[in-house]
């Protein structure tokens, strides 16, 4: 009683699904694409949209980099990249750069992407609109007539209540002027990475059986009013206490003895880099 | 040419639920020169009102021409006439004052013929203007202007229906029975009024109730009763 | 013998008969294996009887086995995992296929079989109806 | 030189997974596969009917991997079926050719081919057995002789009986409307994703492979009065089905050419449901309608309680959650339910981080909008 | 005098129902009103053409069932017409028979375009939003994108209808029906529509309400020019509101008229007994 | 040596993929048309579509009366011919003649507003494509413009435009020439003629 896996997991036909419904996603950017998603031997809410489109895009040559909240060697990070690596036999990587494939959950990375690199997203609630309207057959509908006025609502909701909109990550965009599209948890931080971005971004929801696409050198908009512009976190006069690094996304962290405040590259690949990009330096100061 | 001619004009009421058709009027002739006041007389239930309401398309005529030389469209016969260019006429050209006013409510005196300008397309300020020069040539004391007209008295309210009929200029103005419910005072200053509207050279036809009054305004009068015109240079 | 008769009773019946035929090809033709057993799935296709449409239950397991004789293919599939079994099934059906003229032996020892498997089924519902709630007066 | 990643998670995740083990293993007690199958027959019919793959060799080895743990048990069978190629599909199943077990009716009490009870927990008394505590191979054996020994001289009937349906009874009595027969090709919401509205096939499918605890609830929602739907059972069965297949590139169709490829253990539920319809005069007419029910094993609460939520969904009514089937259809799944709400464990700092950078906005730059 | 309705309705006809034999010839001798006995059709609509002038009011009165109601449901493409056309006098929609547009297209014209009040408030209001958010939702349709600017409107269009500024702020779910409406037609009239549809609006408001909602509606055909078309069980409002009416019995017009001419000379049988209720 | 389903098919999806992303650019599949040794009713590059985006799930329609392609097709991927109302995936050979794909053009599936990726994909062989060419293209995956010249009249751009009228509905395209490069225009890309420079 044995089964030999296939490569990348899946059998040829489950890829051949999944691709199609990639490449209409491409060709409708920002339209979530409904498609037969798998199920996977890891749990429904923990990347399986991410994981099934990484495999029906690995190749044996690929170079695969897994974060999950920005670090490579997070937990659910390593789970994926391990059963990716076992089912493939793929090399990985930690260094942005040296990736042609990214899967993600929850962050894009700091290093700009390039057009020789896919970003895969992990989305857990693919539906915009779900806050305004709980049946898919309604979202479905104002998806389909450009009917976005509740979203839009929601924000003008918050102003009218806070003074200023509220929403934190998976601030929802608009895709090419036409689909108002949920840009998977990354934080807004992140949102401006995807407009006219390099390289080619595919989003997954295997739970709720989505795939959709935002292909380079598109329009991505941030959904904010004229008058109420859209605004990141903000990280003002923070810096990296590892690194130093400023404008990036950082963790905050509490030092257990002092109670202090300290912050942290949330981009641990990142932040490794700027380290070892300084001690280079330092190194040729002092030798060269 | 006139500026009205009514030719055989005829009118009837079918009431359905007792199955039958009550001739109100029949063979009607007249005509009405520019800047002529006509008066119409008969007994009550001759159909005189009929006639005014005919003429303003309140009813639909039945027989006959209404001709009326238009400004906008040329000569057309009232009671043909599509509905939107009746509605044109009764807005530029053709005015109509009855002796009920049948207005907004909670809307002010002022307001209310402020409307009317507004609704013929005069600039706020124009109309605001115009409105309180009508008012106060048609002796509204101000004190009244920013009250509804529903607390005004049954003079008040003529002069404030003859107000909204007349600040647009008419060039033919119809007048049905404006004076049957005033007290001895109020017929004076309505008198007055409508004599001023005579000076100013407005074209008009009038039923009124007492015969006093027709003779002092009229150039003419229509007797219902014989279906002819009486009166100045007319056979009678 | 007709195939759905026969692998109706090699698979309902004692798995030695199937094992017994098969061993009785193999011992004299070349049987050449085209696909192992392997797994698979089948998706069972079933009718509802609320508005007498079809609707899928779900999938079953099952172990299938290709093999070719002299020049014929045979297919051996069979709910579970049974390697064997699924195999002697291959065998039987390329023999069948072939037209062996050990067939026709099979005839009997089949049938013998399929009144046996008949008895134990009966046997096993004369039993289940010791279960039977019974709603007649009794006389005592 | 120069900084390396550290490790933590590949190490803190293999220290995990042998912890696990562990676990499993402290005790140096070893639960044999043939026992889970021949003593759980209960928890591999749920876990089968969960995962929608009828193996129970395979429903074992999952709950001993899962140690006895139902939802990672369904989880490890789903996942498994994503590696296995679907090789056919069925023959229509016709249920009239069950080997019934089990088959009983509440709406009459005499029905055709009477009641059977066969085995059934329904009329034992739910008192722990203490001597299971010290049961032991000889004591079973004596016990398994003294049953056979009963039937010895029992007559045993020539034939086999194949049960009649009762709705078919009271079809012919006209009191069901009839259907014909309707071969349209089912849906398969594993091959393309369910769309609303859903089609029946679509429905009974993902009711059939729903959590049993999920679909038992939201049929007991609708009973209660989050529904509209109150049947009589008139039918619950259970017993062995045998599947056939069509030779691959048949020419022509003929039945004798087919494969048998074994049998199912499957419970089958007809629930009696009475409706308000619109007769050819249009008047009220007060009428029964069918809910169906049918799963692997045998499960005869979720089955009843699938035929209740299909009759809901018969009749869609956003007003009652059960009648409604984005809600029934979306949320009884046992492999995402449970996933997605295990995902909360997953770290969220940054999308935490976010909402907090979010507050202290709110919190600064908050402005009475009118004073 | 050559006029282009801007709104221009042909043969409209609406059935819910497949229709039978004894029906579908349309010969009103096999229906009860509009309803066929044999096969429970209902002919909502039948073969109503009407045309709406820029900036006037058409009023359209009839009993409950009379089919007014859904005759705006199928303008406002609520619900598809059974056959019939309608086409829409601005520059981008000429020569198009709207009805047989796309959905998305339909959304464009009811954002752009259209604004509806409907009977009953929880048609066409959000009651879980705010009542600013409200009226809001139907500038950002139609393409605002200026909290400040959405603001000041809702604000003076709440004040128009006498919603205390205070509870702007409050989901209408809290307010009575009579306030419920009101922020409903703050709504319809936010985007300026140059169509707007009312069905009943006053029904069901205090007295004082109601005036200050028909002057509300006055003022706005005569400041925008917007075109209206009012359906009223209720005279009084159409004589106020309407400059021109047509009259619908059992899903047909039976009569049609200058407002005033219809009311004192009413020549249908239906309108003269409707006339003669006249309180 | 026959070709790899597994991984030469991974490689076509990724080129097609690339090209579908960025509207006009050429990926080749040289490399992997090798590995498909044997002679083809069809080019090579249209066979290694076929196989990487059909299966028994999907249907297909071929313009021309070709028996024998349709018969490898079915047999290579266990995709399902169809009419070309119905057709998933449309493959035009270059023999098609310019009025019959017109009007294969105004017949094909364009999705719906609620569902616009059930629309058709096309596969269009052409002689040789290039980015330099007449058409200019803009859209979603171009950052300014791209050019292309694929060998299609100027109809054959008007009915693609009528079909395209009302996004998100739509046709997406997928060239294929005989020096094995492969070209994409999705729906989304606006597609203008300019005088060849």
């Amino acid at each position: 009683m044995k089964a030999n896996t296939h490569f990348a997991f899946f059998d040829e036909g489950s890829k051949k699904e999944i691709r199609r419904a990639t490449l209409k996603a491409v060709a409708i950017p920002g339209y979530q694409v409904p498609f037969a998603s798998r199920e996977m031997p890891i749990a429904r809410g923990w990347g399986t949209g991410g994981l099934q489109l990484t495999l029906s895009l690995i190749g044996k040559q690929d170079v695969l980099k897994v974060i999950d909240q920005g670090a490579d060697e997070s937990v659910n990070a390593v789970s994926i990249k391990k059963l990716v690596q076992k089912t493939t036999g793929i090399k990985v990587t930690e260094q942005t750069e040296k990736a042609d494939l990214i899967q993600s959950r929850h962050r894009i990375p700091e290093v700009p992407l390039t057009k020789d690199q896919i970003l895969v997203l992990q989305v857990p609630m693919p539906e915009p609109l779900r806050a305004v309207e709980a049946r898919e057959y309604m979202t479905k509908r104002m998806h389909s007539e450009d009917d976005y006025s509740g979203v839009w609502l929601m924000l003008f909701e918050q102003i009218m209540k806070y003074g200023k909109t509220a929403t934190a990550a998976d601030h929802p965009v608009y895709v090419n002027g036409r689909y108002v599209m949920a840009p998977s948890p990354i934080p807004r931080f992140d949102n401006p990475k995807m407009h006219q971005s390099e390289a080619l971004i595919l989003l997954g929801a295997g739970r709720e059986k989505k795939i959709y696409a935002v292909p380079p050198h598109t329009d991505v908009a941030s959904l904010a009013f004229e008058d109420y512009p859209f605004q990141k976190e903000s990280f003002e006069g923070i810096h990296c206490h590892l690194c130093g690094a400023e404008g990036v996304f950082m963790d905050e962290l509490v030092d257990q003895e002092t109670g202090k405040t300290t912050h942290q590259c949330n981009d641990t690949s990142f932040c490794m880099e700027q380290l070892n990009k300084q001690q280079k330096a330092e190194v040729a100061s002092v030798y060269g | 040419m006139s500026m009205l001619e009514v030719t055989g004009f005829g009118k009837s009421f079918t009431i359905h639920h007792l199955d039958k058709t009550m001739p109100a009027i029949k063979d009607i002739h007249f005509s009405l020169e520019a800047g002529e006041f006509i008066g119409i007389v008969g007994k009550s239930g001759s159909g005189k009102s009929t006639i005014l309401k005919s003429i303003y398309r309140t009813y639909l005529p039945d027989a006959g021409k209404i001709l009326y030389d238009s400004e906008k469209y040329g000569l057309v016969d009232l009671s043909r006439i599509a509905e939107r260019q009746m509605l044109y006429l009764r807005k530029f050209e053709i005015g109509y004052v009855s002796q009920f006013l049948n207005v907004m409510p909670r809307t002010t005196c002022r307001q209310l013929v402020t409307n009317t300008l507004l609704e013929m397309g005069e600039t706020e300020d124009m109309a605001q203007r115009e409105a309180e020069k009508a008012l106060t040539h048609f002796e509204l004391e101000p004190k009244l202007w920013d009250s509804y007209p529903k607390t005004f008295s049954g003079g008040e309210k003529l002069r404030l229906n003859i107000a909204m009929a007349t600040v647009k200029k008419p060039r033919l103005l119809l007048l049905d029975e404006p004076t049957a419910s005033l007290d001895q005072h109020s017929k004076i200053k309505v008198r007055e009024i409508i004599e001023k509207l005579k000076s100013n050279g407005t074209t008009l036809v009038g039923i009124f109730h007492d015969i006093e009054f027709m003779e002092v305004l009229c150039d003419k009068v229509y007797d219902m009763h014989p279906r002819r015109e009486v009166g100045i240079g007319v056979e009678s | 013998m007709k195939r759905r008769k026969r692998t109706e009773i090699m698979i309902q019946g004692n798995e030695c008969l199937a094992r017994e035929l098969a061993e009785s090809i193999t011992q004299k033709y070349e049987c050449l294996e085209i696909s192992a057993p392997q797994y698979g799935m089948t998706m069972i296709k079933m009718r509802e009887s609320a508005k007498n449409s079809l609707f899928y239950l779900g999938e079953v397991l099952i172990t299938e086995t290709k093999v070719e004789i002299e020049g014929r293919i045979g297919i051996g599939i069979v709910t579970g995992m049974k390697e064997d079994l699924s195999r002697n099934l291959a065998i039987v059906d390329a023999a069948y296929k072939a037209q062996l003229p050990e067939t026709a032996a099979w005839q009997q020892p089949l049938l013998d079989m399929e009144q046996e498997i008949a008895r134990a089924r009966v046997r096993e519902q004369t039993q289940l109806f010791e279960t039977k709630v019974s709603f007649e007066t009794m006389k005592v | 030189m120069g900084y390396v990643p550290v490790k933590g998670g590949t190490r803190a995740i293999e220290a995990s997974t042998q912890r696990l083990k562990y676990e499993r293993l402290k005790d140096e007690e070893i639960v044999e596969i043939k026992t889970i199958l021949s003593s759980m027959r209960g928890m591999i019919d749920q876990v089968m009917s969960e995962a929608s793959l009828y193996s129970p060799e395979l429903a074992a080895l999952a709950i001993k991997q899962a140690t006895g743990s139902m939802e990672e048990a369904v989880f490890l069978m789903r996942a498994h079926r994503s590696t296995l190629p679907r090789q056919y599909y069925s023959q229509t199943v016709e249920a009239e050719t069950m080997f019934v077990e089990r088959r009983i009716s509440a709406s009459f009490k005499d029905i055709p081919g009477g009641q059977l009870l066969g085995a059934t927990y329904d009329y034992t008394h739910r008192l722990l057995d203490f001597d299971l505590l010290e049961e032991q191979p000889n004591s079973v054996q004596s016990w398994l002789a003294e049953y056979k020994k009963q039937f010895k001289n029992v007559e045993t009937a020539q034939e086999l009986v194949y049960f009649p349906k009762v709705v078919d009874y009271l079809r012919q009595e006209g009191l069901f409307e009839t259907h014909e027969k309707n071969n349209a090709v089912p849906n398969d919401v594993t091959k393309k994703s369910l769309q609303f509205p859903s089609s029946r096939s679509a429905r009974l499918q993902i009711l059939t492979r729903g959590q049993t605890g999920a679909v038992t609830s939201l049929g007991y929602a609708s009973l209660r009065g989050y529904g509209q739907v109150h049947p009589t059972v008139g039918e619950v069965r259970v017993g062995r089905i045998p599947i056939y297949l069509e030779y691959p590139n048949a020419v022509e169709q003929d039945s004798d050419d087919e494969f048998y490829i074994g049998e199912i253990r499957v419970t089958e539920v007809e629930s009696f449901v009475p409706v308000k319809v619109k007769n050819d005069n249009n008047e009220d007419e007060l009428d029964f309608e069918i809910g169906y029910g049918a799963c692997y094993g045998q499960n005869e609460t979720k089955a009843i309680a699938m035929s209740i939520l299909d009759q809901c969904l018969e009749h869609t009514d956003v007003d009652f959650p059960t009648h409604d089937e984005e809600f029934v259809l979306l949320h009884i799944d046992s492999v995402e339910s449970t996933g997605f709400i295990s995902h909360l464990k997953m770290p969220h700092y940054v999308t935490f981080q976010s909402k907090l950078d979010s507050i202290r906005q709110v919190k600064k730059g908050v402005q009475p909008i009118e004073s | 005098m050559d006029e282009t309705p801007i709104l221009q309705v042909r043969n409209l006809h609406k059935q819910f129902g497949p229709g039978c034999s004894h029906c579908t010839d349309l010969d009103a001798d096999h229906l009860e009103k509009n309803f066929c006995t044999s096969c429970g059709t209902v002919y909502a609509v039948r073969d109503v053409s009407l045309d709406l002038y820029a900036g006037e009011i058409l009023g359209v009165v009839g009993e409950s069932g009379s089919g007014k109601s859904t005759l705006m449901q199928c303008l406002y493409f609520d619900t598809d017409v059974t056959a019939g056309a309608a086409s829409i006098n601005v520059p981008h929609l000429a020569g198009e028979n709207v009805f047989g547009l796309s959905s998305q297209q339909k959304r464009a014209i009811r954002n752009h375009d259209f604004g509806m009040v409907y009977q009953n408030p929880i048609h066409g209001l959000k009651m879980d939003f705010s009542s600013i958010g409200n009226i809001a939702e139907k500038l950002i349709a139609a393409g605002s994108r200026r909290v400040d600017e959405m603001e000041a409107t809702g604000k003076r269009l709440l004040e128009n209808v006498q919603i205390p500024l205070h509870r702007m702020k409050e989901e209408p779910r809290n307010f009575s029906g009579g306030m419920q409406q009101r922020v409903q037609i703050a709504k319809a009239l936010s985007n300026n529509p140059p169509i707007l549809f009312l069905d009943e609006v006053t029904t069901g408001l205090d007295l004082s309400v109601q005036a200050n909602v028909l002057d509300l509606i006055k003022k706005i055909q005569r400041d925008l020019g917007i075109s209206m078309v009012v359906v009223s069980h209720d005279l009084a409002v159409i004589r106020m509101l309407a400059d021109r009416t047509v009259v619908m019995l059992n899903g047909e017009i039976i009569e049609q008229g200058l407002t005033d001419q219809v009311l004192e000379d009413p020549q249908h049988h239906y309108t003269q007994q409707l006339v003669y209720s006249l309180l | 040596m026959a070709i790899d389903q597994i991984h030469d098919l991974q490689q076509v999806y990724r080129k097609i993929l690339h090209s579908m992303s960025r509207p006009g650019t050429l990926s080749s599949l040289e490399k992997e048309a090798k590995e498909l040794d044997y002679e083809q009713p069809c080019k090579k590059a249209t066979m290694l579509c076929a196989m990487t985006l059909l299966d028994a799930e999907v249907t297909f329609h071929i313009l021309a009366e070709n028996g024998r392609l349709i018969e490898r097709i079915s047999e290579y991927t266990s995709a399902k011919y169809a009419p070309i109302e119905e057709a998933d995936f449309i493959i035009i050979l270059e023999s098609d003649s310019k009025q019959a794909v017109s009007q294969a053009m105004q017949l094909c599936k364009i999705g719906n507003l609620i569902d616009p990726q059930l629309s058709s994909t096309w596969i269009i062989e052409s002689n040789r494509h290039t980015e330099t060419g007449n058409l200019m293209l803009s859209g979603p995956g171009i950052e300014h413009h791209a050019h292309l010249q694929t060998g299609m009249p100027d109809v054959f751009w008007q009915s693609r435009r009528s079909r395209i009228k009302e996004y998100p509905m739509g046709i997406d395209l997928i060239f294929v020439d005989d020096n094995l490069n492969v070209a994409c225009i999705p729906r989304t890309t606006s597609v203008t003629e300019t005088e060849v420079e």
